[in-house]
């Protein structure tokens, strides 16, 4: 099944990346949503803002699925969305669904790929607080 | 590998921001490698070198410093990336 | 933060239930869906029925979320649903979504809700075949 | 603990279809523990016997087999639970 992966300015469908990876052959679907968080390190968050390398982005999000696919050959479907360009508290960021005959593997599959992608992927996280911006993990 | 030849670099993120332009453009003669091309962008602009990390794309796959460059390439420095 | 728990003889909302649970203040969310496959044990389903001891399901589910929240003080919400009644190929079985502020723990304890419910929770699976119908689980 | 009393136990999923019924009536003297019910359930019908397990639970907890047993107890034989 060909993968559902997308990079988007829009705001996410959760429900329609669900939809997308559920099967009557796959019992199991497991979901990981990154939300804006209020705050950061305990510091407080206003907004932020998602840059991305769009084509690299997908390359590098192919590669981590067909990953996932060589580890858990039992996966089923996955889905995942980035959203990029300016999110407010609480928006959806990133969701990844992937769906399995049985459950175990829909938690180990779905957590591989967003620990990877967050190592991989070429987006870039700029938050924004009261006094000021910062590019998320660029410094040490 | 020929070094006449021109490269250009896309930036994104914070390394658009140090450079202070999306695209730049190295002429002949442009560094041969990956490897040389760090070396030159961290040269230039020394804020580069501050970074956790700053990796080249080549063509949308993160590349060794040892790879040669060329003139049709899509080249991107990669600064510390955080999706998710 | 009170756990939305229900058990329903209607169609889950699975976006409800992971609405319940999204805050500001956690930026990651981890779901674990349960569906109806068309197949067990590579015997074709045609269907299958839930029967429920609502009342100790309840209870039991409670205690299953309170250790949860033992185990993870970090746990922001939590939304359990699970379906009873006769569900179709591809219906939603069973809904559980946490909230975190960090992202490792929502897979955790969504893992744990849902391999505890399968273990205490009162309900019971009665799978519809060909030829026939069976108590999931009730024989040796 | 009096044996003089009368308890009804809740029957659910394949123990109600063993049993016939969805509350079974066991008048006194009726069983004093959850072990003395278990026991005697499974005389009177040994399929209860054959299931993989046949748990008692009284007031929504699982109970012990030395739990007593009393007239307002909420009792219920609970075989293998396969939510989810």
């Amino acid at each position: 099944m060909i993968p559902h992966l997308s990079i988007t300015d829009q705001p996410i469908d959760v429900a329609a990346a669900l939809a997308a990876v559920q099967t009557e052959a796959a019992g199991a679907v497991n979901a990981f949503i990154g939300t804006v968080r209020n705050q950061s390190g305990g510091r407080p968050v206003r907004r932020l803002h998602y840059e991305s390398y769009d084509s690299m982005a997908l390359t590098q999000l192919g590669h981590v699925v067909s990953q996932a696919y060589e580890k858990w050959p039992m996966l089923q479907a996955v889905a995942v969305v980035h959203r990029k360009g300016t999110l407010a508290l609480g928006d959806v960021a990133v969701v990844v669904a992937v769906a399995t005959p049985h459950r175990a593997e829909s938690f180990a599959a779905c957590q591989y790929i967003i620990d990877t992608l967050k190592l991989v992927v070429t987006i870039w996280k700029r938050e924004e607080y009261e006094d000021g911006t910062e590019w998320v993990a660029a410094h040490p | 590998m020929s070094k006449d030849m021109s490269l250009k670099i896309s930036l994104y993120g914070i390394t658009r921001e140090i450079v202070g332009t999306s695209v730049i453009e190295l002429p002949a003669p442009a560094p041969a490698t990956v490897g040389e091309l760090l070396a030159e962008m961290r040269k230039q602009y020394p804020a580069l070198g501050e970074l956790r990390s700053c990796a080249v794309a080549v063509n949308n796959e993160y590349a060794s410093n040892d790879q040669p460059l060329h003139t049709v390439d899509e080249i991107a420095l990669i600064p510390p990336v955080a999706g998710g």
